[in-house]
């Protein structure tokens, strides 16, 4: 009977150094961040400068916003599929309607399928108990399809990026992009709510064991919605961000994001199942995303190659964090 | 009212081009005062979804069938059903392999060397070109692919900087671009497959050193021709309308009037501002009232007669 | 018989609504036919492939995001190994591609297991590498079919000794499908295999200590999904004679198919056939869509609102019809 | 002559990070033998149970079986070998029906069937999807189904803690007749009675260690509690305790609670009863009787189909459980894994409720909240060297914090069901002592339990329940073990037969026109 259990003050210095990341799960995050943006500075000397962490802020933000959506769906078992046409919806309606309306209209125009679509999700799945997924695929759908028809009708009209979006989107302010100026508040508010309100306390308990705070005398319905509508209205406010950015109203705009906002949130230690991550790691989770898509565009080799490459290093990146922060 | 019932397949949905292409072919039906009724399947899809589609529409009995092609040679089998059933078929935008199918195509690769070879001669026959193109696997992306490879050809001291995929999509074009900026790689001119004004917005808002730039026909683009200051590029026209002169061809062919050839090519042409007489074709092509997204070529002559309204309006036949 | 309703009460009302669909159908063009029908099935098979890969690992527990590239994969491999190839060289291909699915797919499974990253993510990533290798097949699409494949989805299958009207409700392409997928499907399903497929869908810790071999079992449900979506992409090339490296709509439409086919998402419940009428089901509807020459974008809203509906009101008769007790 | 161990385990440790399960175990099995294993909450046990089953790994120490060493790495190895586990959660898979599950298993059907008769479940439905079978019999399958393999050693962990008085009796005499035919068993349970009944050999875990090994004989049990609890050991009668410190709650006009004629479907009939201020009363039934949905009913969970609640006197309509709250009812279920949100903290889950109302969903105030909360934990002692994830909190515990959560909110009646299951005695006594304590500050509990040795601990009044009635209530002092066990099976008081937690019972048919 020699064999005694290992005790953790015993442990390796590696051992340590693991049980020290694994109580902050965003060291080894950042850490990764960092090896990739060395990586980066080696391929291509000269390109981390004010400039381009400029333009990394100014993609990563409404990323970031898309994958705050998803944290927090994510949180209670769910996801947001539609965040990407709600985006798209409210960039498109702002930037057909400023034309010929007063700005505050135009915005609230903007904002109302966002709501809308959220109110439509919330009772989905909250009520109806719809899996979030097909729920929010199909209101996207649905959502989709309306902005078509919308779209014909503004044909004529034109379209204009207002000139406040515009300096949101892309003005610097002592080289720092004015997105932050949304985007700070933004995931204050969010890391708040999930950690210091008791809204947020009800999605990690919904998403674990939703019997559980029904006994403890929460209404899953009300949870829901309420997380479906701010889940759009976030979608829509990105929306408004994203084409003062991109500048360019089309039917597809911010669609293109909706992939990557899940993967940020995973890579950022959200758990799909619920009731497990935070926000802080989605944000490292959404720069780790776009730095990525910088290295991929300026390696030189096929197309086929670089999707590969991309596949195995959001593979490689979720699995070693996984391991760093498992088994604490 | 007319007496066809004509069928229309589309596989790529949201786009705007696409979009005009769809508002030409109803524009055209309306204006015609031949067609009672337009059969639109118009969705994201496929070839093999697009087959679907097109046997949906021999299911409903359409006189003629205009299709823009997922592929060439994917849909042959629905089309020769097509034709077997009686029905006039004609692809519209590309070519199809289908020999009985008559085609009325932009000249893709044409699109792509025409920019190209403007855009090297710009650059004075040597330098740097970040060539970007559109969706990696898409037949229209390796038809312009081998245009421009063509042009670069004859010009061999132009280099290609750098290759990019857009996939057709402006934010992706944008971080693109805005990456490759900041690497502070210098480059020479700039090719672009029709995601092309936000790069001229990418360029002035990095204030880097303006480069010739080659995109399409959109309104976005042709006006930021006019309007931003020194930039010089030029838009080669790829006209959405083209889905008009597809529905104008179904119906001669219906009336019995069969053209000589199976394929009828649309050339595109290059409006540029580098010359004075150039600035005022732009000038007048372009047309600030269109969505952004819209080529501003949005009539063929010879083969359209709707009015701008009319397209404008999308409206089809009992509508 | 209760319990028949409430196994089996789903597919049947799915079979209903097929069968009024149907009906419908004959009553907007009457002319509707055999050949049409035939056409009807042609377009049912890659989606009825991709929603039979999507099922067998929904039912396992998982989800797997990288069935429409696993299609293109495959599908452009087969076209162009039989590009310019002899009429023979197809009777190796077809093998070939099958096994490269089924690999491809055990190795989705094997990555998920070995990493222990959730399969959302796992088969996200692999969606990229799979469509990148796509892209390096082909880099656009081509590549050709041989004839006599060609001639397996075409026509229909004289049965000797029916009369020659009902053969002609007998599509070959249809016998094709039930063959590959029912041959496969219906002695596993009673298989300890099979089971363990469920078990470890329905709950995976009771499933492991049931002594079910839990990584096996969740590789082999991958592998199968492979090689459902391998046969997706034979289909695909099939029908269309070339290989197409950018995939087409079959991931969300499997999703959404296997959900309105009353399999769970989340795992453990349902089966094959109910997601294979939905597939007839949503095809059908495309069907009446373009035969009544609806306005294309609103066909758009049409098949969201399908989808929401029937998934909503699914929700609404589970609600309804738990027995009063069942959750104290 | 001296048998060879059959199963013979050394020095097993398992940590899960800083919080070390166990850390020497050791564990002997002889042949024929029925080998108690036990120790407090959080000693272990299910730990060891998992490890020599291959359900986790352990971090050092060997195992051999037959002599041999050996390494289980998986349950389907450890089915090889001959050991066959019934863990203390259910192992039949919920989605598929009985007979798929032993298909999955590779499990003899007709063995299993004599089985399942054998202990006492007479008519099975074996197409029934296991989801849809009652906890309790879904417990005895599990059993059955490892019987039917006839494993050379059974490792039952709390097999008798979910179960009624009646199922229980069946089990623990197939178990002994396991014993005699030379198979080995290891038994967990809490239950003294169980032990002394059963087992010849007792091995006590205390703090992941074996502190010691001893036969059972008469007046062991107090040398196991000694070393189960190591210097914890307190014993004092909690029913004298409440005699002596306790004055009655003046009567008030309207009773805490008053249930009238409720009606649910087959379940209820007619169910009426008072529940006081400052009173424990104590529901006594057989498994199945209708008292799940009594409490589910009391705790809004499901709507009654007829009769009214009245709380203070006003009739109240429950459409969920939030309304019970509101009105000052909480409810604690006999399966904490149904209470508790697993990967969330110990203080998360004790504040749950405080967050549940909309007009609750602003800013948490956070140092009142840690006031409140620490001070339940107090209460309740709850061991939190693992707070940070209740899931890694021992079975014990984790009903502690079940309980907390509504100290902490105060609830003024609180509905337990059952909330010493699968708990050690020192635990145990702690919450006896806190029922008490509850209804000494005037609050209401109704209480049930499946043991009815506890309710002589804990209750004011007795209400029994049988075939979904209320067939009788009576003061504390009536309530003897036979005569609760009597009234369980729906037998008239007064009635003559001797019925004895190990007595054969008579047929069903006998007592239903009892009542
Ligand atoms: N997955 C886990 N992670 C962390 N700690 C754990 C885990 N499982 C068990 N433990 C800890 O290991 C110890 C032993 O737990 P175990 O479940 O074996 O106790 P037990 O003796 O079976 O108790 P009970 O009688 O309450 O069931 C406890 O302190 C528990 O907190
Ligand atoms: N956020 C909290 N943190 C700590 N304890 C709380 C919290 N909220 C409520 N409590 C405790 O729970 C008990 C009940 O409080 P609660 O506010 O729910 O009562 P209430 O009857 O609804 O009163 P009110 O109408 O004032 O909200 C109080 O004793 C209080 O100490
Ligand atoms: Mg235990
Ligand atoms: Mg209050």
């Amino acid at each position: 009977m020699t064999t005694s259990a290992t005790m953790p003050q015993a442990a390796s210095f590696g051992g340590r150094l693991k049980r020290f990341m694994a109580d902050r799960p965003l060291i080894p995050l950042v850490i990764l961040l960092v090896i990739l943006v060395m990586i980066l500075q080696i391929l291509r000397p000269g390109i981390v400068n004010e400039r381009w962490i400029a333009n990394t802020a100014k993609f990563a933000i409404p990323l970031a916003i898309l994958a705050g959506c998803q944290t927090m769906t994510m949180l209670t078992g769910g996801i947001d599929l539609s965040v990407g046409t709600v985006a798209t919806m409210s960039a498109f309606i702002m930037a057909t309607q400023i034309v010929n309306q007063d700005p505050a209209v135009a915005f609230v125009l903007a904002m109302l399928p966002a709501v809308l679509i959220g109110l439509v999700n919330g009772v989905g799945v909250g009520v109806f108990r719809v899996h979030p997924l097909i729920m929010t695929l199909g209101t996207s759908l649905i959502g989709t399809g309306f902005l078509q028809v919308y779209q014909r009708t503004v044909i004529a009209s034109g379209a204009r990026i207002p000139d406040f979006l515009n300096w949101l989107g892309t003005g610097l302010t002592y080289g720092f992009p004015n997105a932050l100026f949304l985007f700070v508040p933004v995931a204050v508010l969010i890391v708040f709510t999930l950690n210091r309100t008791g809204f947020g306390r009800l999605l990690y308990a919904v998403g674990d064991n939703e019997r559980a705070a029904r006994l403890s005398g929460v209404r899953y319905w009300q949870v829901i919605t309420a997380l479906y509508v701010i889940s759009s209205l976030l979608a829509g406010i990105t929306g408004l961000l994203y084409i003062g950015l991109i500048k360019a109203p089309s039917l597809s705009l911010a669609e293109p994001l909706v992939l990557p906002s899940v993967a940020a949130a995973v890579i950022g230690g959200t758990s799909i199942f619920g009731g497990r991550g935070g926000y802080m790691g989605t944000i490292i989770g959404a720069l780790i995303l776009t730095v990525l898509t910088t290295l991929l565009t300026i390696l030189h080799m096929p197309e086929g190659g670089r999707r590969i490459l991309f596949g195995f290093i959001v593979l490689f990146v979720t699995a070693a964090y996984l391991r760093i922060i498992e088994d604490r | 009212a007319g007496k066809y019932t004509i069928g229309i397949s589309n596989t790529v949905q949201g786009n705007g081009w696409r979009e005009e292409m769809i508002c030409a072919m109803k524009a055209q039906a309306l204006a015609s005062g031949e067609v009672a009724k337009l059969n639109i399947a118009h969705r994201n899809t496929d070839a093999a979804g697009q087959l679907e589609d097109i046997r949906n529409l021999i299911s409903a009995k359409v006189d003629a069938i205009v299709v823009n092609p997922a592929d060439p040679a994917g849909i042959k089998s629905g089309l020769e059903e097509a034709t077997k059933a009686g029905i006039v078929v004609v692809a519209v935008d590309q070519a199809v392999t289908e020999p009985s199918a008559y085609i009325i195509s932009n000249n893709q690769e044409q699109y792509a060397y025409l920019g190209a070879k403007w855009l090297f001669q710009q650059m004075g026959g040597k330098g740097e070109v970040l060539y970007m193109r559109g969706a990696a696997g898409a037949s229209a992306d390796s038809d312009r692919d081998k245009g421009f490879k063509q042009a670069l050809a004859e010009f061999p001291d132009v280099k290609v900087a750098q290759e990019v995929f857009t996939g057709w999509q402006q934010d992706q074009a944008k971080q693109q671009i805005l990456s490759f900026l900041a690497t502070g790689t210098p480059i020479n001119g700039i090719w672009t497959s029709g995601i092309d004004n936000v790069i001229v917005d990418a360029l002035v808002e990095q204030q880097a050193p303006m480069v010739p730039v080659v995109g399409a026909d959109n309104a976005g683009f042709v006006g930021q021709l006019n309007t931003v200051k020194d930039l010089v590029g030029a838009a080669v026209t790829n006209p959405g309308s083209i889905g008009g002169a597809g529905v104008t061809l179904a119906l001669q062919i219906l009336d019995g009037k069969k053209p000589a050839q199976q394929t009828v090519l649309v050339e595109p042409q290059l409006w540029e501002n580098a010359t004075d007489e150039g600035k005022a074709k732009v000038k007048t092509a372009a047309d600030p009232s269109l969505s952004p997204e819209w080529p501003v070529s949005i009539s063929i002559p010879d083969w359209t007669t709707y009015t701008k309204d009319q397209i404008v309006a999308c409206k089809g036949p009992g509508e | 018989m209760t319990r028949f309703l409430r196994n089996q009460g789903w597919v049947a009302g799915l079979l209903a609504l097929l069968i009024f669909l149907f009906v419908v159908t004959r009553l907007i063009q009457p002319g509707y036919g055999s050949g049409d029908f035939g056409s009807l099935v042609r377009a049912v098979l890659p989606y009825a492939f991709a929603v039979a890969a999507q099922t067998v690992v929904v039912i396992a527990g998982g989800i797997d995001l990288s069935v429409a590239a696993m299609m293109a994969l495959t599908s452009v491999t087969a076209a162009s190994m039989m590009n310019g190839a002899s009429e023979e060289y197809a009777f190796f291909v077809v093998p070939f591609v099958l096994a490269m699915g089924l690999v491809l797919g055990a190795l989705n499974g094997l990555l998920i297991v070995v990493t222990r990253v959730p399969d959302i993510v796992v088969t996200l990533a692999t969606l990229f590498v799979l469509q990148g290798a796509a892209l390096l097949v082909l880099d656009a699409p081509g590549g050709a079919a041989a004839e006599w494949l060609k001639a397996t989805v075409v026509g229909t299958m004289p049965i000797p000794g029916l009369p020659d009207w009902t053969d002609a409700w007998v599509p070959k392409a249809l016998v094709l499908l039930v063959v590959c997928l029912f041959v496969v499907w219906l002695p596993l399903r009673r298989s300890r295999l099979g089971l363990s497929i469920y078990a470890i869908g329905s709950n995976e810790l009771a499933a492991f200590r049931s002594g079910v071999p839990v990584a096996r079992t969740r590789i082999f449900a991958y592998a199968l999904s492979g090689l459902f979506a391998a046969l997706g992409g034979l289909s695909l090339t099939i029908s269309t004679g070339i290989g197409a490296p950018i995939p087409g709509p079959y991931l969300l439409a499997s999703v959404a198919a296997v959900v309105l086919g009353g399999v769970a998402l989340g795992g453990g419940k349902g089966g094959l056939l109910g997601p294979i009428i939905a597939v007839f089901v949503l095809r059908l509807v495309r069907t009446d869509l373009t035969l009544l020459a609806i306005d294309p974008n609103v066909t758009t809203i049409i098949e969201g609102a399908i989808m929401v509906a029937v998934v909503m009101f699914g929700a609404f008769i589970t609600i309804r019809g738990r027995p009063a007790g069942a959750t104290p | 002559m001296i048998t060879n161990p059959l199963l013979d385990a050394m020095g097993v440790a398992k940590n899960y990070g800083a919080v070390a399960a166990l850390r020497n175990a050791s564990l002997s099995v002889l042949p024929g033998e029925v080998h108690a294993l036990m120790g407090a909450n959080g000693a272990g046990k299910s730990t060891l149970v998992k490890i020599l089953t291959g359900a986790i790994r352990s971090d050092a120490g060997h195992v051999l079986i037959r002599g041999e060493a050996r390494d289980v790495r998986s349950p389907a190895a450890a089915r090889r070998a001959g050991l066959l586990p019934v863990y203390q959660e259910p192992a039949l898979i919920p989605d598929l029906d009985v007979l798929s599950n032993l298909r999955l298993t590779g499990t003899p059907v007709e063995p299993f069937r004599a089985w399942v008769r054998e202990l006492g479940i007479p008519n099975l439905d074996i197409r029934e999807t296991a989801r849809h079978i009652p906890l309790a019999v879904l417990r005895v399958l599990d059993l059955a189904r490892a019987l039917a393999v006839e494993p050379d050693v059974l490792l039952l962990d709390e097999m008798t803690a979910a179960l009624p008085a009646n199922l229980a009796e069946k089990v623990l005499e197939v178990v002994r007749r396991q014993g005699d035919s030379g198979r080995s068993v290891i038994f967990i349970s809490h239950r003294f009675v169980e032990i002394s009944a059963l087992c010849d050999r007792a091995t006590v875990l205390r703090d992941g260690v074996t502190v010691g090994v001893v036969d059972i004989e008469p007046g062991v049990e107090e040398k196991i509690v000694e070393m189960m609890l190591g210097a914890r050991i307190e014993k004092t009668s909690v029913a004298a305790a409440r005699m002596a410190n306790e004055t009655p709650a003046a009567k008030d006009s309207h009773p805490r609670l008053a249930v009238r004629n409720l009606q649910l479907g087959t379940k209820l009939h007619d169910v009426s009863f008072d529940l006081a201020n400052g009173e424990v009363a104590g529901v006594v039934a057989l498994e199945g009787q209708g008292q799940d949905e009594l409490f589910a009913a009391l705790a809004g969970s499901i709507r009654p189909a007829g009769g009214t609640i009245a709380v203070d006197g006003a009739p109240i309509k429950f459409s969920h459980p939030s309304d019970a709250i509101r009105a000052g009812i909480a409810y604690v279920p006999g399966d904490r894994t149904e209470a508790l949100a697993m990967q969330r903290s110990v203080r998360e889950n004790i504040a749950l409720p405080f967050s549940a109302a909309p007009r609750k969903w602003g800013p948490i105030r956070v140092r009142r909240e840690r006031m409140v909360v620490s001070s339940a934990i107090a209460r309740l002692q709850i061991d939190t060297r693992a707070q940070g994830e209740v899931q890694r909190l021992s079975g014990g515990n984790q009903q502690k914090v079940t309980i907390a959560r509504w100290i902490a909110a105060d609830a003024r009646t609180i509905l337990c069901f059952d909330p010493t299951r699968g708990i050690d005695v020192g635990t145990k006594q702690e919450i006896y002592k806190l029922l008490r304590e509850l209804a000494g500050l005037g609050k209401s509990v109704l209480f049930y339990t499946s043991e009815l040795e506890e309710v002589q601990r804990v209750c004011d009044r007795v209400i029994v329940i049988f075939g979904g009635r209320v067939v009788d209530t009576f003061p504390v002092e009536l309530a003897d073990e036979p005569a609760l066990m009597r009234a369980a099976y729906g037998l008239p008081r007064g009635a003559r037969e001797d019925v004895g937690i190990l007595a054969d019972i008579r047929p069903a048919s006998d007592t239903e026109t009892a009542p």
